[in-house]
Parts: structure tokens; C-alpha cells; sequence
């Protein structure tokens, strides 16, 4: 029908692979035709981005998951997770995981969960990183007082681990794929296999696109599933270039990580939210649990969902 | 300078004044929504809050391992900075010698250095402090320097006509000439290492006020973030009444001293 | 003892290249002698004092010292003429700074110290720093210091020169007390002439800039002598050949200025 | 001082000599991976990186970035910073008002308020600027009231006897006499502004020194992050040469300053 | 116009309490007058003429001026004893500074100051920076300063301390030279009762400390003076009583301190 007129959105990018998405989208030209002109801002954190959201500065955030966001939203502030940019899933590759010495596998210690009182387990104080930690001792009755829980910035952790400074590290993509390359260390558990369905990453609105523009915000949508569908066609030579684009990392180890899982439709796993939150509560982490409809908004992927289908 | 001496007491009430009334205008402001409560919690909240995290949460334990890791880290690079400033000062070949590569560490970014001194040092107590030390080394350098150098030249020839040996200079006259710069340099480098302690805590602690910053972010309780700041800014006065206590102490011939 | 100046020369360096200070200065300073120098302001009187004392090398030129044991003594004391006292010590420390430097225990040098404090008429002011003490106290500080570091040679620049004539007079008899007990050389910098006759055994007349000697007198008083009697016939007869001399150069530096 | 003149051309060689010895030293370390080369590129390949760096990449251009940021963030910090420095230097009740308040802020963590600037001041330029010049302000405050508090009262009483005003005053006494102090600010509050500036950068820009460091570290391009350090020590050598050339220019009166 | 001290007190604030540099000091200034200020060091001297200067406020009396109209001029202008030249100014900048401070123009400030500058001798030295000078060149300095202001009143606190007979005699010359053509009033602080009595028309004796005016001796000297005739009846005679009186002054002074 009509052409809609030009809006200007303002997108944070980082150049992170759980970003692929946004980057493939960018270098598709995704949402070109949509009457939008992006700019993107490069944010490099969450806590950079998160008030500039909330204050409408910003029009999208891609984000991973932390309690600040569920805090906000408790507090009134006006933002909501609109769709899926990650998750976790039963099957596949390992984007987190927690990894260990060869040797401290293959000796047999770590496969009974209760042996991990007392070890040295590195990781960054992200909540998610914490959160898989605590799920994971939970699963032996333990809790983190029970090991010795150290924070490294990532880059340490593989010197850390190759020097047996630490037992285990949680560690993410592309430092997994880096890590066992390099031979300081191997997948010994999948993040999946502690936290399953875990969605930690997400497309999230403020107020500029949730109230007084969802048109535009419709539109973006469209523009974010079709990237979602690009890059589900996987680690095909222009979704690699993509990503090693807006990275910086070299082809070879893109195309060796391993991709978070994306819905094509871009739902959400509420559920697992839950879940999230009520560990978060029990932590004090948020003062409290959002209901559903207080985090998800679905209307947009809905319209999305409707303009792809009738396009195809 | 002391013209018509305005009175002592009333200056001394000044600040405590502008202060009050500057809470009273923003808790004005935030209480309106002039400003999103959001992130500008009105001061009466800051203040509650700060009262909680003293009595349920651990605020002075987080106070005292930051105090620690920042006068640890002073000294172990407060100290060398000043004795190697002074030795600058003093001898224009030490100068010549060590500047250049003075002037080429200094902006080397401490905290993104800080996985490299890990992997050197081990992750441990010994890399937290190395970048805390470093940060006020170079301020107390510069100032000790610069101190040294405007000491009257006077100074260092009646030392030698009185056969002071070069140690004895570098305590009577080096030391005690450039003590006014040097306490600016205390201030300056007492504060940096506390901006890189919070840094470091920021990153990697589990105890420590940059803990508490980095909790605040992480959860977005903003009044958290506000106190913590608070609690540094305390930090910062308590700072400054330090370095205005060893003015008094050691510059008795700055009459102007009695701030 | 006796030191020798054997053809100093000095230039200092400028923004505009070099000043010519001194040159070819050449004098000795005999065993036991009061050796007074004077010249028209900038001609270079300091700078032959700091070269002696060690503080400052000639461009050309040398001073040797011919020196038998120096019982702990230092070879030279200076007083300074911009007195030099140390802001951040006070009064009793600047005195003892000498001995302080050689290692002499507090007590024993606080003694010391406090007996020249008295004697410049500072007993009062032993605790005070320089800053509270008028510019005349100050000069008094520096003298006391170069007093209490008894020295084989005493360098004196204007070391009267901010005190009133009564003072003054009190100081160069204590001056001239200590030299005689002691034996001391003593080279002795100042703007009066009278001064320098009633003092010295000889009198350096120098030229002004660059500067050198232009004479050197003897002066044939007997000692002791008297400070206060300044009209004998001797006195005023070379007082007023100095003077000739002086006002040569003078007029000559402040013409060529012109 | 100078008794016996050491040869000054072999002072200016001494830095250059250590430099390539320990350049020397740290290539056969690392050749021999005494250092695990992962961590520790030799010399060489951090320079042939640096080529690379600069003729391939855009070295130049986040170069240009980072001192531009640098600059404005320093003329629009330390130039208030001197100014109030001088005030508070200069007059009792000024400093008596301000200090507590400039001591409660300087410890304010700057990167971690960033967020909260930016709400006030927007996403952009103003406020990745504003920290940078927060940075300089307080090294150049304090060193320029500190170096105010030295001047000789004589130089006040000497002006107002001939008649200055305040302001007269302020350019004539106030300025040149603390300039020495001043310019040790300078060079500190340049290095502070540069150290915040790649932070920000690391946080926040598309260009600039500091995304490359993040760069570096996130590729762990190792050798280009020592690139990129390597960079920033060249600006930290060209701020010494720049206050150099400042001290030459307005201290006459300090005959050692030929440095 | 003249001026008037009137029962002037001081008190230092220092550690110990306080310490009382003058009491009850009462003098009167008159027209065209040229007063000379004797005492023992440390007696106030400086003191009274910072007050007079306006730079330090009495704890109690005061100063009253009486004026009528200032033509301009700045109404005192002051040799400090320790010389105050800029360290960052060359020595055309310190000699014009109090022209600059009136906003003349440089062209017209320069004039003026070289004129002076060559005066005190020191024309090749204009773009030397004062660490380059002896100390009695830099009291030149401060001389021609003093000099350049053109002031109602002239405040010198030793002027001449650090010259050399001979130029101390051509810059008390050119002192009184301008103080009789323009007819100022002068305020003069010497060590050097000579000095005072050759030039000032009355000579003010101060106790020692805490100090008071002890003498108010008129000089019934006739104008011009010969400033080498020193041996006149009248000014030894004074000379003769003023000695006394400080003698008693000092030894007082000294013994209290003991
Ligand atoms: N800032 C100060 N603080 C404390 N005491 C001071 C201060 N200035 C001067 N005094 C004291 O006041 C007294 C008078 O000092 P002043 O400088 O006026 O003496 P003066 O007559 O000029 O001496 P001189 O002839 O030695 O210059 C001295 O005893 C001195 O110790
Ligand atoms: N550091 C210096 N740099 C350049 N020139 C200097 C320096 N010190 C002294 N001079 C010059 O050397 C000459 C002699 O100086 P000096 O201080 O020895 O004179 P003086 O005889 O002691 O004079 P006064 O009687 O005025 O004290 C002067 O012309 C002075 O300008
Ligand atoms: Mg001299
Ligand atoms: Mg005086």
C-alpha cells in the first residue's frame, strides 16, 4: 500500500556473536525498505545502554540477560522484551559452557556433581554466568559457598586454566571454541544441561517504540525476523562474513563456534523466565517477580510474523 | 590577603549550607519528576538506603577492604614515586635518563592491562594491587618532580656548604622543599588509586565499594549506585582532611596553611 | 693553611650567549688573614665566593688549597647574601644544620647552637620559623649557622648588610673575636669601605664587569683595633683612595650602561 | 649542580640504549617462549603489527579520534579546573567553599556515572566528552592551587602596591607564579583525560585507540593490543614533549628546565 | 598633602600566642617631607611601612591620608627590603609593571622604564631575567620600579643595602633629585645612621621590640645637600646622639635575649 514515512531508530550494536543477527540484518540491508533509517550505537555493555533505553535515548536494545532489566520493569519503567535473540536449547552445540583440564575429566572427579565442593570455578559476574553456576551446584546439594568462586575477566581465563590456577571455568563463544583449540582445556558440560531453554538473550523496546511509535517498531520487527531467518540458514560464506564483520573475529573461528539457537518466528520462552526470576528473587537480586505481560510483548512479533507469511 | 577577615565562622558554615540546600532543590526536583525518580532517587531515599546497606548489608566491610586495597596500593606506589620524583627532581641525568620512559608508561591503560598482569602475577591479591599502585605512582612522580625542581638552588648549595652528604640533602632539603607539591601529589594519587581500586573491584572483587557499584548496576537499584557514590565521595573528604592535617604538620612556614 | 685563586674566570650562560663575569682573577689568602674584597655592585664579588667555596666551577682558572689536617673542621663556611635560611626548619634547626649534617648527636649541638643563637640576639626566637622573623633576624640565622660549623675558612657575603649599625658593630667585634681565637681565614665581602679597612689586613679592590682585581691593599693597623674609632689619619687616607678608585669604575659601568 | 657536566650527548643516548637493550631482551625471551608467546609477542612482531596497523588498518585515524577526544575533553576540563585553582589558591574564603565539594567529587567513579551523564546529557558527544573533561579538571585544580599557595606573598604585596586589580593580579602574579605546578597538571591531567578517554571508547566509540584495545582483546589479537599500547605511550611521549616545550617557553627563570 | 600614623600597634599571630612587633606608634608625615626610620633590627620598621602601604592592617590605630587629588599617580609606591622582582619577568617587564598595571600603553612603558633602568645602571641588562643578576642589581631593579610608579609617597625599606658605596651614592643622589623636583614625600627605612641624617629632614628612632618612636629628631641640615660631606659639626653630633641611643637600644635588646 502506502509507502510509510522515514523513521529514524536508534539501535544499539555490539560486536558480539550473540549480536549475528543484527549484524546479518545490517549487512543484508534487512531494513531497508521499511521506511526505517538506522543508526546503530555501538555499546559495549548493558549498563551503558539500559537508561538511555529507559529514557527513550535509545529505540532498541539487543540485550543479555540481567536483573537490572527486571528491576526496571518492576519499577514501572517502560520496556519490554519484544523477541527472541538467543536461547538455550536440549540439543545442540554448547555456547556456554563450562570447561575444565583434560585431566581432571577424564580422572572421573567431575562426574558426580557432589565432587565440585571445594573447586575452583572461574567465570564473569554476569548473572547468567552465575546463575548456570548455581544450577549446576545445586545439582550435587551444593550451593557457591561450597567452592572456591573466582571472577576473571574472560581473557585470563584461559592462561588461568592452562596454568592451573582454576579447575573450571564457565566461559561463552568464542572463548570456548578458543579454549579447547588451544588445548588449555575441553567442553566438560554444556550450560544447556543445567540451565535447558534458558533464554538469555532478546530484542527489547522502550518507550519510543512501545508507546508513541509501534508502528515503527512493527516495522523494525520485520526487519529482525528477516535477519532471523538468514541466519538460520547457518554457517552459510555470507552469514560467516557477516558475523566476522561485526565481530572482528576471524572467519575460521566463527565458523567454528557454535551459533545461539533463534526461533524463526521470534518467540520468547516465557517460562524459563520464570524460572530465572524466581532464582533471582530467592538471590535478592530483583525485588520481585514480573508477571508475564509485564516483560513480554508479543504484539510485535504477531504483526511481524503476519507481514513475512503474506510476503512469502 | 586577610584584608577585612570575613569571619572564620561563617565560612566554615558555607559549605554544610550549599549543601543542604542543593539536597533540598534536588529532592524537590526528583519528588516532581522533574527528573525520572527512576535514576534520580530524591536524596532522602539515597540516605535510607544508605542507612540500610550500614545496618543489613555489609556497607563498612565493603568500606574497609576498599580503604585497604587503596592504602596498599598507595604505598607500595606512592612511596617509590616519591623517592624516584625526588632523584628526578634532583639530578637532571636520573631525569634524562628515566623520563622517556616515564612519559611512555604513564598512559598505559591500567585496567584493560589488567589480564595481561594477571597471567604475570597470578590472578591473585598481588595483580588487584599492582594497578592500584601504579595509578598513584605516576601523580606522586610528577608532583615530587616538579616540587623539587622550584626548590631556590640556594637551598642545595648552603646543604653542601654545610657537608650535607646527598642522602642527608635528599631528607633535609629535597624532602621537606617539595612537600607542598608532594601532598598535592598525596591528594591526587590517593584519589586515582581510589577511582582504580573501584575499577578493579568493579571487575574483579567480591568485597569492596566498586563491589557494591558494580551489584547496583548489575540489579539497576539506582539508590544503591547513589549511595555507594556517597560512600566514596566520603572517602574523598576523609582524603583531603588527611593530606590538610599533613600540611599543617609539615609546612609550617605556609601561613595560608589553616584551610 | 692558605688558599690560592690562580686566574679565574667565568662566564655565565644566557639567553643572549654569554655574560663575562670574572676574569683573570688571581689572588691568596694567607694563613691566618682577613681578606676583604670589594667592587661595585655586579662585578662579580658572589660569584669569586661561590667559586671558593666549591658551589660553582670557574670557566677557567683554579683554586688550591694548601691544607695541613683538618681536625674535623669543615674547609669553608658561607654566609650567604641572600642568607639562604632554610623555610621549613626553625631558627634552632638552621643553626645546627651543620653540625646536624656532621653527625654531632641533638644535644650536643643544640648547645652548641644555642650559645650563637644568644650571641646574634635570637634567644627569643629559637622555636620561630624564618617567615616570622624580620629580614635583619634572618641574616643574624645565617650568620649563627656559619659560626657554629667553625670552619678553617669563613666566606662572608655582606654578611652585615640588613642589620642595624649597633648590631652590626656587636657582630664584627664577635667576628673578629672568633678569627683572632681561632685563626680562621677570612674572606669577606662587603660594600663599606670603612668597614673593609677597620676589618681586613687587606682590602681586594676589584673592577666592574667583567671583574678583576684592581688593587690590592694592605692595610698597616695594628690589631686589635677598634671598631668605633674610624677618623684615624690612615683610615680616611685610604678610604679615600678606594673611594677614587670606586667611583672611577662606577661612573665608568653606569656611563657605558648609558 | 652541575659539577661535573656529564657529556650531554651521552644522556640523551642513555633512554634509547635501554630501550633497545630491553627490546633485545624481551625478543629472545619470548623467541625462546620463556613467556608463553600467546600473551608476549616479541618486539618485532608488535612493531611489524604496528605497520600493518597503520598502513592497512586505520591506526591513524583512531589515533586522530583519541587525541581529538583527548583535547577537547582537556581544554574543557583543565581549563576550568585551572581557573578555579587559581581562585582557590589565592583567596581563603574561596577555597574554604569549594574544597569540601571538590574533595566529595573527585573520587565520583567516572565511568561508572557515565550512564547516568548520558541520561542527563544525551547518548553523544556531550557526554563521552564531559567525563574526559571531569578527568583533567581535578589533577589541574589542585596542582594549580598548590602552586598558587607557594608564591611568595612578597609578589601580592608587590602588586597591589603598584596598583593590579584582581584580574591584574590574577594574569601577572597568580598565573606565571604557579605555572611550574600548573604545567605538572598538564601533564597529569592529559594522561588522566587520555586514560578516560579509552575507556569511554572502550565502552561506548567506533573509533578510537580504546576500540582498539577492545578489539584486540576480544579477537585476542595480543600483538595488536601491545600495538595499540604502543600507540598510546607515543602520545604519552608527545605530552611530555609538549609540556617540555610549555616549561622552556614560560619558565625562564628555572635554568634547569633545558631538560 | 601629608600623613599621619596614628598610635599604631601590631601584633603577630604566631605558635606561641602572639608576638607584639609595635606599640603605640604616633608620627606625622607633612608636605614634601623626607622622613628617615632607625632602629634595631627586628623593631618594626618594615612593619610600619607595610602598614602605611596599606598591605598590612595595624591591630589597632590607624593610618589617615590627607590627599587632594591624585593627578593619577598611585599614592605610595615601595622598595620592599627583599627586593620582590618578578622571577617570570625580564627586568624591562618588572620595571614597567606598575605603568602596565595603569594600563599605559607598552610604547610609552618601555620609554619610561628605560629611562630608569639606565639610570640604576643596568641598560644592558633589560631582557635579562632576574636570576641572572647579582642581588645589587636586582635591588636596581626594584629601585627603578619604585621609581617608574611616580608615587605621592615613596616607601623604601633599605633601598641602597645592597650597593656598593659608589652607586649607592648616585642613586641617593638621583633620590633626592626627584624627590625635590616633584616634591613627594619620602619614607625612608636605613641601617645607616649617616645615611639618614645626610638625607632626611627628620630622623625617626625606634626602641626595640616591641617597637615605639623613642626620637624625633629634626635635621637642621641645609637643602641641597652634599652627600660626601660627611664630616660637618651638626651631623656628627647627631650622629653622635642617635648612636648612643641605639646602643642603649641593642644592648638591651641583646642581654634581654640572654
Ligand atoms: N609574619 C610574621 N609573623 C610573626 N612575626 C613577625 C612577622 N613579620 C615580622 N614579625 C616579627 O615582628 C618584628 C618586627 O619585624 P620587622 O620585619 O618589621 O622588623 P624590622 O624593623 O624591619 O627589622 P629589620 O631591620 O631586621 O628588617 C620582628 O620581631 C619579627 O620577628
Ligand atoms: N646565574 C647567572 N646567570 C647569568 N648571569 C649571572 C648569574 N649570576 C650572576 N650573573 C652575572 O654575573 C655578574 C656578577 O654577579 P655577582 O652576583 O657575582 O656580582 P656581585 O659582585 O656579587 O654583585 P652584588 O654586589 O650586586 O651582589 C653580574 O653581572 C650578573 O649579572
Ligand atoms: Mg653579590
Ligand atoms: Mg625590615
Amino acid at each position: 500500500g502506502e509507502t510509510p514515512e522515514r523513521t529514524k531508530l536508534k539501535v544499539v550494536e555490539s560486536p558480539y556473536i550473540s549480536w549475528a543477527v543484527i549484524h546479518i540484518a545490517k549487512e543484508n540491508g534487512c531494513f531497508e525498505d521499511l521506511g526505517l533509517d538506522i543508526e546503530f550505537v555501538v555499546m559495549r555493555g548493558t549498563r551503558e545502554s539500559l537508561p538511555a533505553l529507559a529514557q527513550g535515548r535509545l529505540d532498541v536494545v539487543p540485550g543479555f540477560i540481567t536483573p537490572g532489566y527486571l528491576n526496571l520493569m518492576y519499577r514501572g519503567a517502560d520496556i519490554r522484551f519484544v523477541a527472541d535473540k538467543g536461547h538455550m536449547e536440549r540439543e545442540g552445540c554448547a555456547y556456554r559452557a563450562f570447561l575444565a583440564k583434560r585431566e581432571l575429566v577424564e580422572s572421573g572427579r567431575l562426574d558426580n556433581f557432589e565432587n565440585l565442593r571445594g573447586l575452583r570455578i572461574a567465570g564473569e559476574r554476569t548473572s547468567t554466568s552465575y546463575y548456570s553456576t548455581s544450577c549446576l551446584l545445586a545439582k550435587g546439594n551444593l550451593t557457591p559457598d561450597d567452592v572456591v568462586w573466582i571472577d576473571l575477566p574472560t581473557a585470563a581465563k584461559q592462561a588461568a586454566l592452562d596454568a592451573g590456577a582454576v579447575d573450571i571455568v564457565n566461559a561463552s563463544e568464542p572463548w570456548i571454541t578458543r579454549i579447547v583449540q588451544s588445548g588449555a582445556g575441553v567442553v566438560w558440560l554444556p550450560a544447556r544441561e543445567v540451565v535447558p531453554d534458558f533464554q538469555h538473550s532478546f530484542i527489547m523496546f522502550g518507550p519510543s517504540l512501545l508507546e508513541e511509535d509501534r508502528d515503527a517498531g512493527m516495522r523494525f520487527m520485520v526487519g529482525y525476523l528477516r535477519g532471523v531467518r538468514i541466519y538460520n540458514e547457518g554457517k552459510t560464506d555470507r552469514n560467516v562474513l557477516a558475523i566476522s564483520r561485526g565481530t572482528g573475529l576471524d572467519q575460521d573461528l566463527v565458523r567454528d563456534a557454535c551459533w545461539p539457537p533463534i526461533r524463526e518466528t521470534g518467540e520468547y520462552d516465557t517460562e524459563s523466565l520464570l524460572k530465572y526470576q524466581a532464582w533471582a528473587t530467592d538471590e535478592g537480586l530483583i525485588d520481585g517477580v514480573v508477571p508475564v505481560e509485564g516483560f513480554w510483548d508479543p504484539s510485535f512479533i504477531e504483526h511481524a510474523n503476519r507481514v513475512l507469511s503474506e510476503g512469502n | 590577603m586577610s584584608r577585612h577577615e570575613m569571619g572564620e565562622k561563617t565560612l566554615l558554615i558555607i559549605p554544610p549550607v550549599i549543601l543542604i540546600a542543593t539536597l533540598g532543590c534536588l529532592e524537590f526536583i526528583t519528588r516532581m519528576e522533574i527528573l525520572p525518580s527512576l535514576f534520580f532517587p530524591p536524596p532522602t531515599v539515597v540516605v535510607s538506603t544508605l542507612y540500610r546497606m550500614t545496618t543489613e548489608g555489609a556497607l563498612l566491610e565493603h568500606l574497609a577492604a576498599t580503604v585497604t586495597r587503596l592504602l596498599t596500593g598507595f604505598v607500595l606506589g606512592g612511596i617509590p614515586g616519591m623517592i624516584l620524583g625526588m632523584m628526578m627532581g634532583w639530578s637532571l641525568p636520573v631525569r634524562r635518563i628515566f623520563d622517556p620512559f616515564i612519559a611512555a608508561l604513564h598512559p598505559v591503560p591500567k585496567i584493560s592491562s589488567l589480564p595481561i598482569i594477571m597471567i604475570i602475577f597470578g590472578i591473585g591479591f598481588v595483580s588487584r594491587t599492582i594497578v592500584v599502585a601504579v595509578a598513584s605512582f605516576f601523580p606522586m612522580l610528577i608532583n615530587t618532580m616538579a616540587g623539587v625542581r622550584q626548590i631556590h638552588p640556594i637551598y642545595f648549595d648552603v646543604a653542601q656548604n654545610c657537608g650535607a652528604s646527598r642522602l642527608q640533602v635528599l631528607r633535609r632539603v629535597v624532602l621537606p622543599g617539595a612537600t607542598p607539591f608532594i601532598l598535592a601529589g598525596v591528594r591526587l594519587g590517593l584519589n586515582v588509586s581510589l577511582s582504580i581500586s573501584l575499577a578493579v573491584e568493579l571487575l574483579l572483587a567480591d568485597k569492596g565499594i566498586g563491589t557494591l557499584i558494580w551489584m547496583a548496576w548489575q540489579t539497576l537499584r539506582i539508590e544503591e549506585l547513589y549511595a555507594t557514590i556517597v560512600t566514596a565521595a566520603a572517602v574523598g573528604i576523609s582524603i583531603r582532611l588527611f593530606v590538610q592535617f599533613l600540611l599543617s604538620r609539615f609546612v609550617p612556614w605556609d601561613s595560608k596553611t589553616r584551610t | 693553611m692558605s688558599f690560592e685563586c690562580r686566574n679565574l674566570a667565568v662566564t655565565y650562560k644566557t639567553q643572549s650567549g654569554g655574560l663575562e663575569a670574572l676574569t683573570d682573577v688571581s689572588f691568596t689568602v694567607s694563613k691566618n688573614e682577613f681578606v676583604c674584597l670589594l667592587g661595585p655592585s655586579g662585578c662579580g664579588k658572589s660569584t669569586i665566593l661561590k667559586i671558593v667555596a666549591g658551589l660553582l666551577d670557574p670557566t677557567a682558572g683554579e683554586v688550591i688549597f694548601q691544607t695541613q689536617g683538618t681536625n674535623g673542621k669543615p674547609l669553608n663556611a658561607m654566609v650567604f647574601q641572600e642568607h639562604g635560611v632554610f623555610p621549613w626548619m626553625n631558627v634552632l634547626e638552621n643553626v645546627a644544620f651543620g653540625l646536624e649534617m656532621r653527625g654531632v648527636g641533638r644535644q650536643e649541638r643544640n648547645e652548641i647552637s644555642h650559645k650563637f643563637i644568644e650571641r646574634v640576639g635570637l634567644a627569643h626566637f629559637e622555636q620561630s620559623y624564618p617567615h616570622e622573623l624580620s629580614v635583619g633576624m634572618r641574616q643574624r640565622v645565617s650568620i649563627a649557622r656559619a659560626f657554629v660549623n667553625d670552619p678553617e675558612i669563613l666566606l662572608m657575603d655582606e654578611p652585615f648588610g640588613s642589620l642595624d649599625a649597633m648590631t652590626k658593630l656587636v657582630m664584627m667585634e664577635e667576628l673578629l673575636r672568633i678569627w683572632s681565637a681561632e685563626k680562621k681565614q677570612v674572606l669577606y665581602v662587603t660594600h663599606d669601605i670603612e668597614e673593609a679597612i677597620l676589618l681586613g689586613d687587606r682590602v681586594l679592590v676589584m673592577t666592574g664587569r667583567p671583574g678583576r682585581i684592581r688593587e690590592d691593599i694592605r692595610i698597616p693597623l695594628p690589631r686589635p683595633r677598634d671598631l668605633r674609632d674610624r677618623d684615624k689619619a690612615e683610615i680616611i687616607e685610604i678610604k679615600e683612595h678606594i673611594w677614587t678608585i670606586l667611583e672611577e669604575e662606577v661612573r665608568s659601568s653606569l656611563e657605558g650602561s648609558q
